[in-house]
């Protein structure tokens, strides 16, 4: 059942990953899938549907809402030989599961002088912009940024969802997959995927518009945002260089630094919150790298440090925004 | 040290030895036509909630309590107007039935108005949280009813919590939850029962065992018979109730409550039943991918509405004409209409909907406001 | 019980966090204290020695060792009127109760538009440099301000510990509280503290060293790793100012802003990973917000992206060192 | 559906009705020197760690074992070489225990040499994680020892998981985990128990209930006479064994291990036991503040060296002579010398302790190295 690209029809950015994981799954007989209600359901978006079908229960478990434990079984499965996609319903509730990420998985290499691997995904649902409130809407990256032997993985566009996705799928260290469910079926961002197989490498930015008069560095949802911000600097005289990151951890900094050496403007978008927030570690990062290079102070446009909240007028109110980034982008150009 | 039993005698289940009597034997003909009252509401909202999602007239998630309402009715049903609850997502209407004895428009009672909940389900300003979070995420701290996060299982530790407050204080209250089977999963439940348990806090956990959680079932959940058989390991009661049959409901309920009243501590009601829909309304049509129709038939078969009144017209309390004036019952979201609901019921719904319609969304500023207080 | 300060006896840091908790217990009838081994044993390290035969088990829990549970029931003693005091028995273990802390304690007051506060302290033995290896070791600080709702607190000097633990407990805002656990019994430091109640307020930096060469920003145990530094830059003719922050949500920028117009270079030391770190965070706000002032590219000397190994030479190889702030402050001095 | 008991009786235990037979009846007298031999070097390896860390050669917390050595002997004796075992830490002497059937100086058994325990013990580059992490926060992939963090009760869902695995590869081996009594607050323990009890894996649980979790008794830690009772909340069994007697523990745990083994899955074992000093040696002089000294008296009282000696003499197997030749029971940590055992084990002791001593130090730089695996 493993699906074969058929090379000319689009697909959307769930049936990228979904794509990826199946493919996955029948290359790697040593992989296993676990997660709440992934078996006969499928999931709550439909990542894994057909996975049980295809592979039954030795391989993909419909696990007991115990976050901790589908973190920590599957570290004992990586423990003794096995790959595992784990999947958070949705990525809020990796907080249940915090401490045999943090402590237990992205320390095991390290604890071991490299004795065991740990070739676990972690992915789930992510981001706001949609009114799912507190506890469906986070983009929680920075807890495991902060948390060395963590990959860090958000795609933006359906080619990247699947070629990241089966590269975290083959990393043999753990990676956090961050999917934009506001992406899932977004139409206008459907794409004809090759049939090849093909990964996209971890730690590689992708360019995802070139100009000259600031560097705008995003990731997720937030980089459709700055390619609008961009248009409207097109229509103002400028050209806005947008740059998606992908990969959070490692980061791909070489890629930012050459486009600030032509644009010398640095702003950072994400919709996670401020403060110790991953904006602001790319904004340490080029000011301590790149400093020479910046004509203007570097600017992030985060969510306030506030939840997210219900009801959209707020909701929207404390996140990025196109106008946001615009005027910010425009203030910067204009320092 | 525990006193437990799956078996519905009372008298086995409080292992006295006084003759067979049942909490409910002390209730009245009032009382029962009260509980078919509430049931009513509950059922009510339920379908009302569904058809306005279907118009398209809200946001969010609905997680249909079709099928459970004797579970949510006869819990509350015998709680002081003091005592704390803490609903989760599949428990809309314990917000407004929690203290419904005192007087539906009592303005004193200790639960929310309808126009309270219906504004939390709009998102409108005057939901008691000013809709920052979402559907059954609300609560009040005057009311008694604590906050729940989406996080399953993650307020009974709180309820322990209020419920330790209130002892020091010398108030004599018990806090209730209410979980899915599913949700007892998660580490956190067994802290807090444990915890309960060696303090001895009046903390009654109430399952809604429903049999699935969301695609998954029980088999895959946890491996008892019973449930309610996991009280057994923490040294506390753990009793069985018919969830379709609020009068079983209220009886287990009123033991659980008795126990942790007395000062003896934490129990564990395991309520069976059965989920009418999908998971939640976006899951309606996919839920027969793993969910046999067969037995869905057959698990909503025993409508809370139908028993209660069987039971009551067996005891006088009905009669069979009262009781097919409003045939709510046996039907499904679709089917029902407002004329299969006693007047009462959906002048009180419809009240606290055309409220919330009406009322204001919170001005978008507030979204950055509230994060920390300023002293 | 509570002690009174006698004002001329030198105290050390544990004592005065341990009479600030004794004298808000005798001050405020409605708190509570919980936490693992609190009562007879009075802690792991003494802080709340003597509480339990005051108050008895009314007010000073010896908790099962359930993390998650012990902040859930403090969260519902703050819902209903209560002030707590939780004790983790290293700072360490927080990550066991991470979702408690983040998703229901931080955001209570928010989803509450302000009807509930959450009067708690969460508090606990915090740091490296003392072979604690890596689950005895972190400051993971920063996973908690990237949570909105939630102050986060950590002194360095005595007479602050003692300050500050009073206003935190004072606070109607749940604060996560980082003692340094080497600098519990240090000798150099020990102060007398003032015979009156006195508080520290949240959100002031203090500045620990005057100087006009460079601003170094740090707190905790670093902060003396930065004076000492500073000190061999005086014998090289340069005056470091050293700040203090002491609180890292809410942070003074006022103070270090001052700063920087005087000294237009920073550096920032701090013994946390460096990835999403709050050093990272305050090289961000100080571009962001004091670029005009900056001479040279901001600095961050933080601990490697690992977690803290045990061995002492592999403990000291990846932490911040007087070597490493000294010659970070030359390199920046000298740009 | 789960066979319980807090019997000593194991035909109960298994729920059969077979002659009353015990898996110790089993070993034979060589069985009972091998154990006893495993004793004196739990119980030295103990001590003698004790000495060099007054004496201010090892850095670190020493969480001494004593007088609870019984239930790591008794626990590994039945286990099969390719199980897989997650000790924590108060079970230093384990590691080089696994399997030490095999042969104390065997290279290929499937357990720690105690070289490499003791270049761990001592911080250096020769340990099996070359010193990055401390103590018990040891392993090894290779001889199936899951290494744990400091989170009590983390390593649960990783046995579950490694049996897991061997199941899907046709091994049908089990898993070990040791944990406090008052680790089992955790909810992690409830999670991965009740995955295991749903998956029916081999996971078996040794619970050291040593009456105390640091300063907590454990009437403060959970509400049951006997801990074991747990198990009756998942629906898997539960046992009691008397945590002084090697041969009980033996005999408790091998009923765990036969549950497992053919396939019905988890259990729980609960070996009662006692503290002998304080949580840590650095708690050794604070001890006093919250354990009286009659209840150290009471719990110090059957040393397990000495109750399996009397075993042994009241079966045949050894003498009186024989066994005051080395008689290292029932004296404290500060009283006993390397005469009072035998020279064997001194001697293996010895030999590790000065491997440690004289292996280098990792160097400084390995202090960055493998955050990440570099493929
Ligand atoms: C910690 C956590 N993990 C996962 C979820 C996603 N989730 C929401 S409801 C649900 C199923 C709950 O099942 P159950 O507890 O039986 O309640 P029911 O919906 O059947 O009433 C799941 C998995 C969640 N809310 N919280
Ligand atoms: C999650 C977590 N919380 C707290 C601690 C601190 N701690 C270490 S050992 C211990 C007591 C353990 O008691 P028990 O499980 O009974 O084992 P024992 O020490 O008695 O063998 C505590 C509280 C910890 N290691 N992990
Ligand atoms: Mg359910
Ligand atoms: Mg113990």
């Amino acid at each position: 059942m493993a699906a074969t690209a058929v090379g000319t029809e689009k697909k959307n950015y769930l049936t990228a990953l979904k794509e990826a994981i199946a493919e996955e799954m029948a290359r790697n007989p040593h992989m296993i899938c676990m997660g709440e209600d992934i078996g006969a359901l499928g999931g709550a978006f439909g990542v894994t549907d057909g996975l049980i079908a295809e592979y039954g229960r030795e391989r993909v478990y419909d696990m007991p809402i115990s976050e901790a434990t589908i973190v920590g079984t599957a570290c004992g499965l990586c423990l003794n030989g096995k790959t595992v996609m784990v999947e958070m319903q949705f990525i809020d509730f990796i907080s249940c599961g915090f401490d045999q990420i943090v402590n237990m998985t992205a320390t095991y290499h390290y604890r071991t002088a490299g004795d065991v691997s740990m070739p676990m995904v972690i992915r789930g649902p992510a981001g706001a912009y949609g009114g799912g409130a507190l506890y469906h809407s986070q983009m929680n990256e920075a807890w495991f940024a902060n948390s060395p032997g963590l990959k860090i993985v958000c795609p933006s566009t359906v080619y990247d969802a699947k070629g990241l996705m089966k590269a975290a799928l083959r990393d043999p260290n753990p990676v956090i997959f961050y999917e934009i469910k506001d992406l899932y079926r977004r139409r206008e961002i459907e794409e004809v995927l090759p049939e090849e197989d093909y990964i996209v490498p971890l730690g590689k930015a992708r360019v995802a518009r070139e100009g000259d008069a600031i560097t705008i560095v995003s990731y997720g949802q937030n980089v459709y945002h700055c390619l609008k911000a961009a248009e409207n600097l097109e229509s103002e005289g400028y050209q806005a260089e947008v740059i998606d990151i992908r990969s959070i951890v490692p980061l791909d900094e070489e890629t930012i630094i050459e486009s600030l050496k032509k644009t010398n403007r640095l702003l950072v978008v994400n919709e996670a919150p401020m403060t110790c927030g991953f904006a602001g570690e790319i904004l340490s990062r080029m000011t301590e790298k790149a400093f020479e290079y910046l004509d203007a102070p570097p600017m992030r446009i985060t969510r306030m440090d506030t939840p997210v909240p219900w009801v959209k007028p707020l909701e929207l109110y404390v996140l990025p925004s196109v106008e946001k980034i615009t005027a910010g982008a425009l203030k910067l150009i204009k320092y | 040290m525990a006193t437990t039993t799956t078996d519905t005698d009372p008298a086995q289940a409080q292992g006295t030895d006084s003759p067979v009597s049942r909490p409910s034997d002390r209730l009245t003909h009032d009382d029962y036509r009260e509980l078919l009252l509430q049931l009513y509401l509950a059922r009510y909202f339920d379908v009302r909630l569904i058809k306005e999602k279907k118009r398209g007239r809200l946001r969010g998630t609905l997680y249909s309590s079709h099928n459970q309402e004797a579970i949510l009715v006869g819990s509350l049903y015998g709680l002081e107007p003091m005592d704390w609850i803490s609903p989760i997502h599949r428990d809309m209407p314990a917000f407004f039935l929690k203290d419904f004895k005192a007087g539906w428009e009592n303005p004193d009672r200790m639960g929310m108005s309808i126009e309270e909940v219906c504004s939390q389900v709009w998102g409108k300003a005057t939901s008691p949280g000013r809709a920052r979070d979402n559907w059954s995420h609300i609560g009040s701290k005057a009311k008694r009813i604590i906050h729940s996060t989406s996080m399953l299982a993650g307020t009974i530790p709180a309820a322990t919590g209020v419920t330790l407050a209130d002892r020091l204080n010398g108030l004599n209250t018990i806090a209730m939850t209410f979980n899915g089977e599913g949700s007892t999963a998660q580490g956190v439940f067994h802290e807090a029962i444990n915890f309960a348990a060696v303090e001895k806090l009046p903390v009654v956990t109430i399952i809604e065992n429903n049999q699935w959680a969301y695609g998954t079932p029980t088999h895959y959940e946890y491996a008892l018979e019973d449930f309610a058989r996991r009280a057994d390991g923490y040294g506390i009661p753990g009793f069985v109730a018919d969830g379709q049959d609020v009068i079983d409901v209220y009886d287990k309920v009123m033991m659980a409550v008795e126990h942790a009243r007395s000062g003896k501590g934490p129990s564990i009601v395991e309520c069976k039943t059965f989920r009418a829909y999908g998971h939640g309304d976006h899951d309606d049509d996919r839920a027969d991918r793993y969910r046999p129709e067969e037995e869905v038939v057959e698990g909503r078969k025993r409508d809370p509405l139908h028993v209660l009144k069987e039971r009551m017209i067996s005891m006088g309390i009905l009669t069979q004409e009262e009781a097919d004036k409003h045939p709510a019952e046996n039907k499904g979201a679709g089917e029902v209409t407002d004329a299969d609901f006693p007047p009462k019921v959906v002048e009180y719904l419809t009240k606290g909907v055309q409220f919330a319609i009406k009322a204001p969304l919170p001005d978008e500023t507030e979204g950055a406001m509230w994060v920390f207080k300023e002293d």
